[in-house]
């Protein structure tokens, strides 16, 4: 076995090369790059293997094994009952040797229950993505994650499922007899009016002809199906079946109940203690076996491996808070100058001077996405210029949601600068949700109306430069905002001023400068620090490599 | 006529109309335009009655006695509260859970599969194992200057003067880079979508469907030459008046 | 000759537009047959695909309609060619509703081509309303659980396609090809949770952002574009319509090329650029 | 008592709401899951809702046309006529586009597929002439930056045409230093701008919304940003 190990590791250093790390730390042969080397490797390999095979002596009981640091322990980070092991790495572990797992409901059980096999070279911790405050030390350690609802399931379960089956089929029938009905009907005819067309060209086809007979048989076997169903028919002909309708709710009042029962046994199978033995399997001979070790799943309430991200919504969430206390105390700060939003006041000036409109528009998404929130927010502040300004201000929408929103808006921004009898309730309409005809239509309106002011804000696809060059061609300022990223850069050839990015949700507090708002950009820039910090400590430590210090700026989802 | 040649016609002339607005406002444009705007908001209509009034709601209601549904049914109901002027208060619950929603799904995800995936990309060694600058690592510090830079670029509460000013101006090259590149690689995709239409065209221009393309393209110009005459007669008509 | 400067510079549009036209529809018809090189990106799909074993199951999710159709259904054409050709079973299924016709098609024709049969070789489960939750249900419940009914209406359970083959966690490689942003629902539902391999195509417009994703390692490779495509199919040796695309795609861009470096030459060469260059 | 009502339910609804979703996904237990799932139903079921306010306001604003004759009044007839026609005849199909069983299209689908798919992908293609348009007027070196954006879309426009490629290699040189074939090709300089520039542009960009859709998040969910219940104070 050491001969072995010695010459796998000398092979690695001739072989340096040939040995890749990959992302989680894994080594392993890169035998694509050698198509030469990599065989060779491999059935040296082999047959280094079969001399530690024939070395092997047979133990007729087997022993006890003792594993470094076993351990039976509750699966982090779920809560379907789960149960996982781990050990370090028996030294000298080749693919000869293999592992099996034996779990019991009692500590003196008979361990007939084996729970899986695997040869050594399988299942280690580290192929498990979490990150080290969950798992601990990584390297050399197998593990393995047992499922125990898998295991032993809830003998209801069968049951449950085949009337689960049932309440199905029946759903179905009551609701799609109907359809299939008329749609096989149809297929009917069409089938029919096919073959007479067929047999009476002058050369039948007598393949299709077959084809279609048979299909023909199979549509004819599936209405008479309907028809000898005296239910069936009832059903197509229009006739309520109240029998059906009962049963099914007597079926569903079953599953409601088989479900209560299933859901107490699982309770009642994940609850309980199991006790695991861990074997070694070599030649196919169980070689030697641990000692019972119990265990227990718990439901857990926390995702650890979410414990980063956790903490930094509640630090992010004290910052902005902190940040709003501190701006009612002083209410000075300081903002740097976005262009865009300068050139609002500009924008809607000249739409007065000239007597035409300004078209706002809030984007693509629905009411539930932040950048229309964020869209109609800024809606606010401009309709109140607009309303100062005595000018005409018009909102086509996507979203019946997002309108019945806006019209909201701009309703309070006329009320708040004292002009609500200006406010008109068509100024936000709804056009459709379909893309490009809500984009046909702006355009056509664009073309008609010659709007002296242009505002895209909100998340755009494709229609963002179908807007904005229409928009160009009609002479309007266009001032544009937006989080997606892949339409900035037709904004910023289309239009006068574009908010990018951040700017764009920085735009309500720099339009409003109500301090609590302009205290949450002050996070914001703290939150950049903060990243600015994390990348270069990052970028230090990915040097040095100590990829684990990574784990804290990670996704473990 | 078969459907499949009266689609072929159909094809062609909505596509031909739609171009005509490359040339100005015109009555083809503004017919497909509202035919378009008709049918797509029909097609809706049928879609959210079939699937989202009666599966959704309606099946699950009088078939499974699934009552938790009159509450989506209620919230969407109140919607129309804001006719009344007294209740129209009701909606903005209707609201508030909606983008209350929005914003709790939003914060979660957006730190992980944004922020923490995002820096996972960006940082890299910027030396190689054996301590080695290699092109690699020329390109992933490269990455880490630009992101920094950009970064600083959006500081909104410090002013752009002196270094601050110096790094936000790399970071905004960096964001023309960025554009530029991202124009320039987009053009292809919109080309496609031409070729598309065109391969379509050229079809439609084909014997079998009477040469549609090329007697409705002569149609529309036509028609369009004599529109425009009218157009500018009438004008003329009001100047001298 | 200012003049001509002037109005050259400030030239409407419309010649634009006709340049174009002629741009695309000339080569169309008069082809030129480039070369086209392929990229990293989607050599690593296509070694993905050509490296599962056989009978494994290419999970395809078309979510694309049919505004979006020039440039995703030439790869949902190339990337099913090889699939088939190399005996893979393949899923497909849409999110977007418009786009249903097109993926039952596409995957109709190209099985055709090598004699595939339906519910053994291949499974198209339409389009379903449930969008994250349907990602969901497929790796928690199974593809039956979720779509007891395929596109047809017909009962998925007991079909040979889905031997062996129950969630999403079975499947050998998910590609998405997406008009949209569906590429975060599979990632975040799907890719985060039953940790499949997951590759994709997307629109030219989208493709710069995707070379994120893939640093990221939400895909590991991606057709960008119509070019995606045609590189896909001189990948798999079928020059078909994206190739074929690929001559009026060079000589529009080219001609773009040539209109703006000229108009700078114009703009330099007046001085304008001294006139104007006092402003912003 | 009820105008604080009035005033605080909308915002404890968001706050619970908000505050509960974000939560969610820090708690491993599968209820809350199928929570999400069921609430993208709730979703539909009132976005079904809205859409007669939309219905209502698309109404209103053509009816109104078509009652006062406003110019090209004519035009809302075509609207009514597509509108009604298509809801009519998606109704008789019972909302069936296609016939499961024949694989026939129904009349509902047949007007969806000839009318909405080229009007559709006509609109969208019109893009292809607009990027040139825009292109040409946006893509002069006025600035600094604006030198930077034409630079760096003329490479990528070059380098992603085949031709771009093909011409590259007859006109430019190669030679090999180190081992090292220099310059690189286009197609390679292009991979390299979309890969390195354009990568760390795209990265600071995100990190920036992600800040400011985190920030505009508990904005909403503290009750501190409620401009969208309308009555803003």
């Amino acid at each position: 076995m050491t001969f072995f190990n010695e010459s796998l590791f000398i092979f690695t250093i001739l072989l340096d090369y040939n040995l890749i790390q990959d992302k989680k730390g894994q080594l392993y042969l890169n035998m694509n790059q050698h198509k030469i080397l990599g065989p060779v490797i491999f059935v040296i390999l082999i047959l280094l293997a079969s001399f530690s095979y024939a070395e092997a002596p047979a133990t007729p009981t087997p022993a006890t094994l003792v594993l470094n640091d076993f351990k039976v322990f509750d699966t982090p980070d779920e809560s379907t009952g789960s149960i996982s092991l781990s050990w370090e790495a028996v030294s000298g572990e080749n693919d000869s040797l293999s592992y099996v797992v034996y779990v019991d409901k009692d500590a003196n059980g008979k361990f007939d229950c084996e729970f899986c096999r695997f040869p050594a070279t399988e299942n280690w911790k580290k192929d498990k993505k979490w990150p080290f405050w969950v798992s601990g030390t990584k390297e050399g350690y197998h593990y393995l994650e047992v499922p125990i609802l898998n295991v032993f399931p809830p003998p209801t379960q069968p049951e449950l499922d085949s009337k689960q089956n049932e309440l199905a089929t029946i759903k179905s029938k009551i609701r799609n007899t109907k359809k299939n009905y008329k749609n096989l009907m149809e297929q009917k005819e069409l089938l029919q009016k096919e073959l007479d067309e067929l047999k009476k060209a002058k050369e039948p086809d007598f393949k299709t002809i077959q084809e279609k007979e048979k299909a023909l048989g199979n549509n004819s076997k599936k209405l008479e199906n309907i028809i000898n169903d005296p239910d069936a028919k009832k059903i197509v002909d229009g006739i309520p079946v109240p029998e059906l309708t009962a049963k099914m709710r007597n079926l569903a009042k079953e599953v409601g109940a088989l479900e209560a029962k299933v859901d107490q046994e699982k309770a009642g199978i994940q609850d309980r203690v199991y006790y695991f033995k861990v074997g070694t399997f070599e030649n196919d001979k169980l070689t030697a076996l641990t000692a019972a070790t119990s265990g227990q799943a718990k439901g857990n309430w926390f995702f650890w491996a979410h414990l980063n991200n956790f903490v930094l919504a509640v630090v992010f969430s004290i910052l902005v808070l902190w940040f709003i206390r501190h701006a009612k105390k002083n209410q000075n700060l300081f903002l740097r100058r976005i262009n865009g939003l300068d050139a609002v006041e500009e924008a809607v000036g000249r739409a007065t001077e000239m007597g035409r409109p300004v078209f706002y528009q809030t984007g693509i998404g629905g009411m539930s996405d932040i950048s229309t929130i964020c869209a109609t927010v800024i809606l606010g502040k401009i309709a109140e210029k607009v309303a100062l300004y005595d000018t005409q201000i018009k909102v086509p929408h996507r979203d019946p949601i997002v309108m019945t929103v806006c019209q909201e808006i701009v309703k309070e921004a006329y009320t708040k600068v004292g002009r609500p009898d200006a406010y008109k309730e068509d100024c936000n309409f709804y056009v459709t949700s379909d893309q490009f005809a809500y984009t046909a239509t702006v355009n056509g309106m664009m073309m008609r109306d010659k709007p002296a002011a242009n505002f895209f804000m909100g998340y755009y696809m494709a229609e963002a430069l179908l807007l904005s060059e229409a928009g160009s061609s009609t002479g309007a300022i266009q001032i544009a905002g937006t989080d997606s990223t892949d339409q900035l850069p037709f904004f910023i050839t289309t239009c006068d001023y574009t908010l990018i990015g951040e700017e764009f949700y920085a735009a309500s507090a720099y339009l409003s400068r109500e301090p609590i708002l302009v205290g949450t950009l002050k996070a914001q820039d703290v939150g950049k620090f903060f990243i600015l910090a994390a990348l270069v400590i990052g970028t230090i430590f990915a040097t040095i490599r100590m990829p684990e210090i990574l784990d804290l700026i990670k996704d473990f989802s | 006529m078969d459907t499949v040649l009266l689609g072929g016609w159909i094809a062609a002339g909505l596509t031909l109309f739609m171009y005509s607005f490359l040339y100005k406002d015109n009555p083809f444009f503004r017919f497909g335009e509202h035919l378009y705007l008709g049918i797509s908001v029909g097609y809706g209509v049928v879609r959210v009655i079939f699937s989202n009034f009666i599966n959704d709601l309606y099946a699950p209601l009088v078939y499974d006695h699934d009552f938790i549904l009159i509450i989506p049914a209620l919230l969407g109901l109140s919607l129309y509260t804001r006719y009344f002027q007294k209740l129209a208060w009701i909606s903005r619950v209707t609201f508030a859970f909606i983008v209350g929603l929005g914003a709790g799904l939003n914060i979660p995800r957006i730190i992980d599969g944004g922020f923490f995936k995002q820096l996972e990309g960006i940082i890299a060694p910027v030396l190689s194992e054996t301590w080695n600058f290699g092109f690699a690592n020329f390109n992933s510090a490269l990455i880490i200057i630009g992101v920094c830079s950009v970064l600083v670029y959006f500081l909104f509460s410090v002013e752009h003067k002196g270094a601050v000013n110096v790094i936000s101006r790399v970071g905004i090259y960096f964001v023309m880079i960025a554009f530029g590149a991202s124009f320039g690689y987009t053009v292809m995709g919109r080309i496609s979508l031409l070729i598309g239409r065109s391969y379509d065209l050229i079809e439609f221009s084909k014997p079998e469907y009477y040469y549609a393309s090329i007697v409705l393209l002569v149609l529309i110009i036509l028609v369009l030459a004599f529109y425009e005459m009218y157009i500018k007669k009438q004008d003329k008509q009001q100047v001298t008046q | 000759m200012s003049s001509f400067i002037q109005k050259f510079t400030g030239m409407d549009r419309r010649i634009i537009y006709v340049l174009i036209s002629l741009a695309v529809i000339i080569p169309l018809l008069l082809p030129l047959n480039l070369p086209v090189g392929v990229t990293s990106e989607v050599k690593a799909v296509y070694d993905t695909i050509d490296n599962l074993p056989e009978r494994s199951v290419l999970f395809l999710a078309m979510d694309f309609d049919p505004a979006s159709r020039p440039e995703l259904y030439p790869m949902a054409e190339a990337i099913l060619h090889h699939a088939f050709r190399k005996n893979l079973r393949v899923i497909g299924m849409t999110f977007w509703v418009t786009g249903t016709g097109l993926g039952e098609q596409v995957m109709v024709d190209v099985a055709k081509e090598y004699g595939k049969e339906y519910g053994k070789d291949y499974l198209y489960l339409g389009w379903k309303a449930g969008d994250f939750a349907l990602v969901i249900g497929m790796g928690e419940k199974g593809f039956a659980a979720t779509y007891p009914q395929d596109h047809y209406g017909r009962d998925t359970a007991n079909m040979p396609v889905l031997d062996n083959v129950k969630t999403l966690k079975d499947i050998g490689y998910l590609v998405e090809l997406a008009a949209g942003s569906t590429i975060g629902t599979w990632y975040y539902y799907g890719k985060q949770k039953y940790k499949f391999k997951m590759g994709g195509g997307c629109t030219g417009v989208m493709a710069a952002s995707w070379y994120n994703l893939m640093k990221i390692d939400w895909i590991n490779g991606f057709l960008g574009g119509l070019r995606g495509a045609a590189e896909y199919e001189m990948l798999i040796n079928r020059k078909a319509v994206a190739v074929r695309g690929m001559d009026p795609q060079s000589v529009a861009h080219m001609l773009i090329i040539t209109l703006i470096v000229f108009s700078n030459i114009v703009y330099f060469a007046t001085g304008a650029n001294k006139k104007i260059g006092a402003g912003k | 008592m009820t105008a604080s009502l009035k005033k605080w339910l909308p915002i404890a609804v968001a706050f619970a709401t908000g505050v509960f979703f974000a939560i969610q996904y820090y708690i491993p237990r599968p209820f809350t899951d199928e929570l999400l799932s069921d609430l993208s139903v709730w979703f539909r079921i009132i976005s079904a809702f809205a859409m007669g306010l939309g219905i209502i306001s698309l109404f209103h604003l053509h009816y109104y046309k078509i009652k006062r004759q406003a110019p090209a009044w004519g035009f809302s007839i075509v609207v009514f006529l597509s509108l009604f026609g298509m809801i009519a005849v998606g109704l008789w199909c019972l909302g069936v586009e296609k016939n499961t069983d024949t694989g026939k299209m129904t009349a509902y689908g047949w007007l969806y597929k000839s009318l909405q798919s080229p009007l559709q992908s006509t609109m969208f293609s019109i893009l292809a002439f607009y990027i040139a348009s825009a292109a040409f007027r946006a893509f002069r070196a006025k600035t600094r930056e604006a030198t930077i954006l034409l630079i760096a879309a003329l490479i990528v426009m070059f380098g992603r045409a085949p031709m771009g490629e093909w011409l590259w290699q007859q006109a430019v040189p190669t030679f090999s230093v180190f081992g090292v074939t220099l310059p690189p090709t286009i197609g390679q300089l292009t991979g390299w701008i979309m890969k390195v520039p354009n990568m760390a542009a795209q990265g600071g960009i995100s990190l920036g919304i992600c800040l400011g859709s985190i920030a505009m998040s508990l904005k909403i969910i503290f009750g501190i940003e409620r401009a969208y219940m309308g009555g803003s104070k």
